[in-house]
């Protein structure tokens, strides 16, 4: 930021909106013939400060170099740079760096775990506890998001193991009533998400995580749209694995982070393979170096990684809280004056309850992709579509949504263009006239 | 962005007002597409009789250019020959994929031509084109579907 | 470049270096108390220069967004920039735009293939020209890189197939001469180095390819260190699959390149799963895109992806032949020089026949590490180790070498640096009096 | 860079002759370490007698930097108790991952206050203590080796 975030500003938004929009060049960029842009699709992908940009650009221009593979100044420095983020991004996700696997995205990061346990049965008997097969069972909710939701599809096609799934409410809640006939002795893996990118709706991370100890059941958390939008403690939580995508909290795309509690990632089977994750490699076999670099095979994500750093950094500076506390301000005024509107509908939580910013709406009348159409005419940013959530839409009985994310960046006044562009989108598809 | 460009009146008139909408029986091929990206879906079926596509019934939920689009399709080929409704095919293809830069002909096109602008939206090409994936798979289940089968929309 | 590319310069390298330097930052940098920084270790990774750097930063600046998911402004520029992306790097390896997926590096394409193979067994009837099992035999070198050796040797393990591997020469030329005993009706896949990322060597492709041809196997080439360094054309060279790294060939870490046959792309199973790869998704069962969509899951490599293409069109203008040219040059100095070092071995061929610019050698009485370590207090960055190609060291009865690596911002005085270090490397172990 | 910080004369005294070289029977443990980077090697083996170490020999290839530390260490545990040798390993290894920032003791290191220069930097810190892990792996195969077996070295 170019200047300290203040307590309350005079908009009554937790944070200085206007200090920390300086830091976004794209923020400024105008569209579709010359509208201010108007973002509010973070949920997507977020965008970078110059923090970020300098932090990667800096390494890029004097550290540069393949890490934990050289002896020259370079190879140290670089190797220091990625391993001090890693250091950092721990942190600030409450584990120790040894926990913390780099991986490509979140998406990465989920499949990983899934081929472990499928790999593990080839993997020599020490590799029993990832084992799954026929009468295994993994346990997932109908909210997911298509990443962590076909891997575990494959998994059990692998493997021959049984998917079972929470169901989802109108109110667009996990439906818990029979949680203890889902999760049973059978459950090997619970994987659901923290916050419904689709809904808001935040999941009871503790209840799920209490059942599957009980049955000796592992638990892994997408963290995706959470550790970008308040503060995240996975050791707290108690989750085992947990992943998130750095180019959603101003990070670069490119990397995300698996988190794993350091008794399984040590006894887990590698995934990917290749170099710099072995300990011996012959023709004939070989053996693989300890977590993290055992699943962290090829030259890495190396300025990517210091992009994170830097990202984190940065969120730190302005406080989790606080970055909450913004969103929690928006989100409320969307879902005050989307409701209002006559003829939508808002998809997920309409109060603030265990929610947070992505507020996704059908505009009767309006097929979501027409009225995300006339809402970029005005230069207004949304997604549309399933928002790779397809067995959810299905559920909550729509094809697709429109939905709005924020982010420490947005204003309220981007609310208010957002409301007036559905209203823009109504008149325009002549949906405002019952 | 002039939102007229995209949206022109032709479309939203065949959006407002679908020709052909429905499914009808007989009919020699049938296709189901779905888009992946959002969703919508069309079913649609083709008869032919003497060479010529003598009726298109179709049913499905999308956004106004898939839905226009569709209807557009049916008036562009019901009554033409094969050979023809895939020539036209090819020429709505081709616009649409033109990004802008294709100069339509309304000979050939008739109202196909107001999809013109919408080309220039790589987002909405799709949904202009579900339809006539449909089309195209469905006709390549009749005797005179050779041609169609080997038709690749992208 | 700052300047053309002149035909002939004074020092009479096919290029002109100096412009070519000052588009790189970082080789203006000194290290250890001010020594000019002597960049030998290209091999590993390469520098980018500001024509790189700019791209990917204008990208984040202007048109940042998550490609082929959103239907704003934004959205389309990224996707565009992604895709164009995608067509210039297929032009630069003579394939089309549909027959390239982007990775994080090489090393995950070549676990891509080797995964799709042992998916293939539970995907269908129609993924069977992909299975593996019992009796069925990969073919691989002994000369590989464990990003080429350890994924098939997993792949064995989990399918119960057998690897087979090529001898090399005590020269470090592959040995062809049980070619017929080794690739055979029973073989499924020969994968096999390009050019050796330790000796220099290139590999004959043709023989390998035609071979593997008759007997209807698959063939894949890492084509790592070929695809920076020369003009390579993978349709022409006949191979089905390719990998090369984006990090190599003064592009962004984080991305790399799987070329794949359309035929053969279109009928392989997925690998990773999750957003964006799918065509259908039920809680029951999905299907998935074609390619490459279907092998490129979650938010991809985008800002990485317009830096390549940035590397490519940049090493296009210089011209690959020219940047081949130069290297080959440079080499053609170093063996020169090195060879003249009484109590040095060069291991690899010490001719310029089929031989690419990486030099490695061994001094008697001095461990590579060791002369590493005076190297670098010189300035002169080169690497140590086994390179990742550890079988091939045991092989060649040596545990190390030191490797210097040349690109096309080398200068001759710095193969001229290389060897000074050498020799002080050998004064100062009291290895240069017998 | 100042190449002299890093190999102290004592250090190119112990790599050109090491102490204590070559396997001997008879031992008590035996330990097979292998640096995963370079491919370098070391075999170690102690005998521990009353109490104490007696002997540690070994054999191995690698870099001047794991040579002379493994001939180091030899010095510092050979005679003394196995308590003592393992708090002496603890100083090493504190030391070598001070990143230069710790300072040795010289009367608990003796000729390893040498590899104070080594831990600036990281790519031969693991060479330093190359010995050591072999070392506290063979102890932690005798009857004494409960708190060796405890230790980690990253
Ligand atoms: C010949 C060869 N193959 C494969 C690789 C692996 O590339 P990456 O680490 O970028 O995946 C390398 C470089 O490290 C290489 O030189
Ligand atoms: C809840 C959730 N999970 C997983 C993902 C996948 O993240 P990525 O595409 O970065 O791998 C996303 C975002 O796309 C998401 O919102
Ligand atoms: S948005 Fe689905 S077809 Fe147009
Ligand atoms: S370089 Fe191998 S132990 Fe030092």
């Amino acid at each position: 930021m170019t200047t300290t975030v203040s307590g309350g500003t005079p908009d009554s938004l937790p944070l200085d909106v206007a200090a920390v929009r300086a830091d976004f060049p794209i923020l400024s960029r105008t569209v579709r013939d010359g509208k201010p842009l108007v973002y509010l699709d973070s949920g997507a992908t977020s965008q970078r400060p110059v923090q970020v940009l300098d932090a990667e650009r800096r390494f890029l221009e004097t550290a540069n170099a393949a890490v934990h593979r050289g002896a020259h100044q370079l190879a140290e420095e670089a190797t220091d740079a990625y391993e001090d983020a890693r250091a950092r991004i721990a942190e600030f996700v409450g584990v120790v760096p040894g926990e913390l696997v780099f991986t490509k995205n979140a998406t990465e990061g989920i499949n990983l775990v899934a081929y472990a346990m499928s790999n593990a049965v080839t993997a020599g008997p020490e590799m029993e506890r990832f084992t799954v097969g026929p009468g295994d069972e993994v346990v997932i909710t109908e909210m997911e998001h298509h990443a962590n939701l076909v891997p575990w599809q494959q998994l059990c096609q692998r493997t021959g193991a049984t998917l079972r799934w929470f169901g989802v409410t109108d109110e667009g809640r996990l439906d818990l009533s029979n949680i203890d006939e889902l999760i049973t002795e059978r459950t090997k893996l619970v994987a659901f998400t923290h916050q419904s990118n689709v809904l808001g709706t935040i999941n009871p991370v503790r209840t799920l995580v209490e059942r599957a100890r009980q049955v000796g059941a592992l638990t892994l958390l997408d963290a995706c749209q959470s550790v970008p939008h308040s503060p995240v403690d996975f050791a707290a939580l108690g989750v085992d694995f947990a992943v998130f995508s750095g180019h959603k909290m101003l990070a670069p795309s490119g990397i995300g982070v698996l988190y794993g509690r350091r008794k399984l990632l040590e006894a887990m089977p590698p995934f990917l393979t290749g170099g710099s994750m072995i300990e011996m490699v012959r023709m004939e076999g070989s053996t693989f170096a300890p977590p993290p670099q055992r699943f962290e095979a090829g030259v890495p994500m190396t300025s990517q990684a210091v992009g994170l750093g830097a990202a984190v950094e940065y969120l730190s500076v302005v406080g989790m809280d606080r970055v909450a506390a913004h969103e929690h301000a928006l989100t409320e005024r969307a879902l005050a004056e989307l409701t209002a509107v006559p003829g939508v509908r808002v998809i997920g939580p309409t109060d603030m309850e265990s929610r947070g910013g992505a507020v996704s709406f059908v505009i009767d009348g309006v097929h979501p992709h027409d009225a995300s159409q006339v809402l970029d005419s005005l230069g207004v940013a949304v997604r549309v579509g399933h928002h790779c959530a397809w067995p959810l839409h299905r559920r909550l009985g729509v094809p697709a949504t429109v939905r709005a994310s924020f982010y420490l960046y947005n204003e309220l006044s981007e609310v208010d263009a957002l409301v007036a562009g559905v209203r823009e989108a109504q008149r325009f598809f002549g949906a405002d006239r019952p | 962005m002039n939102l007229e460009s995209m949206y022109q009146e032709i479309i939203l008139d065949h959006y407002k007002n679908p020709h052909g909408r429905g499914l009808r029986e007989p009919y020699d091929g049938e296709s189901f597409q779905v888009n992946p990206t959002c969703g919508d879906e069309v079913t649609l079926r083709v008869k032919v009789a003497d060479g010529k596509v003598s009726d298109v019934s179709y049913e499905g939920q999308g956004c106004s250019i898939s839905q226009a689009a569709t209807s557009v399709l049916t008036d562009l080929v019901t009554g033409h020959t094969v050979e023809e409704s895939l020539t036209t095919m090819d020429a709505f293809v081709e616009l649409m994929q033109g990004r802008g830069k294709v100069e339509p002909d309304e000979d050939v096109l008739e109202d196909g031509v107001a999809f013109a602008g919408v080309a220039k939206y790589p987002a909405r090409v799709k949904c202009a084109l579900l339809g006539w994936m449909a089309f195209k798979d469905a006709l390549a289940q009749t005797p005179h579907g050779e041609r169609a089968a080997n038709t690749v929309i992208e």
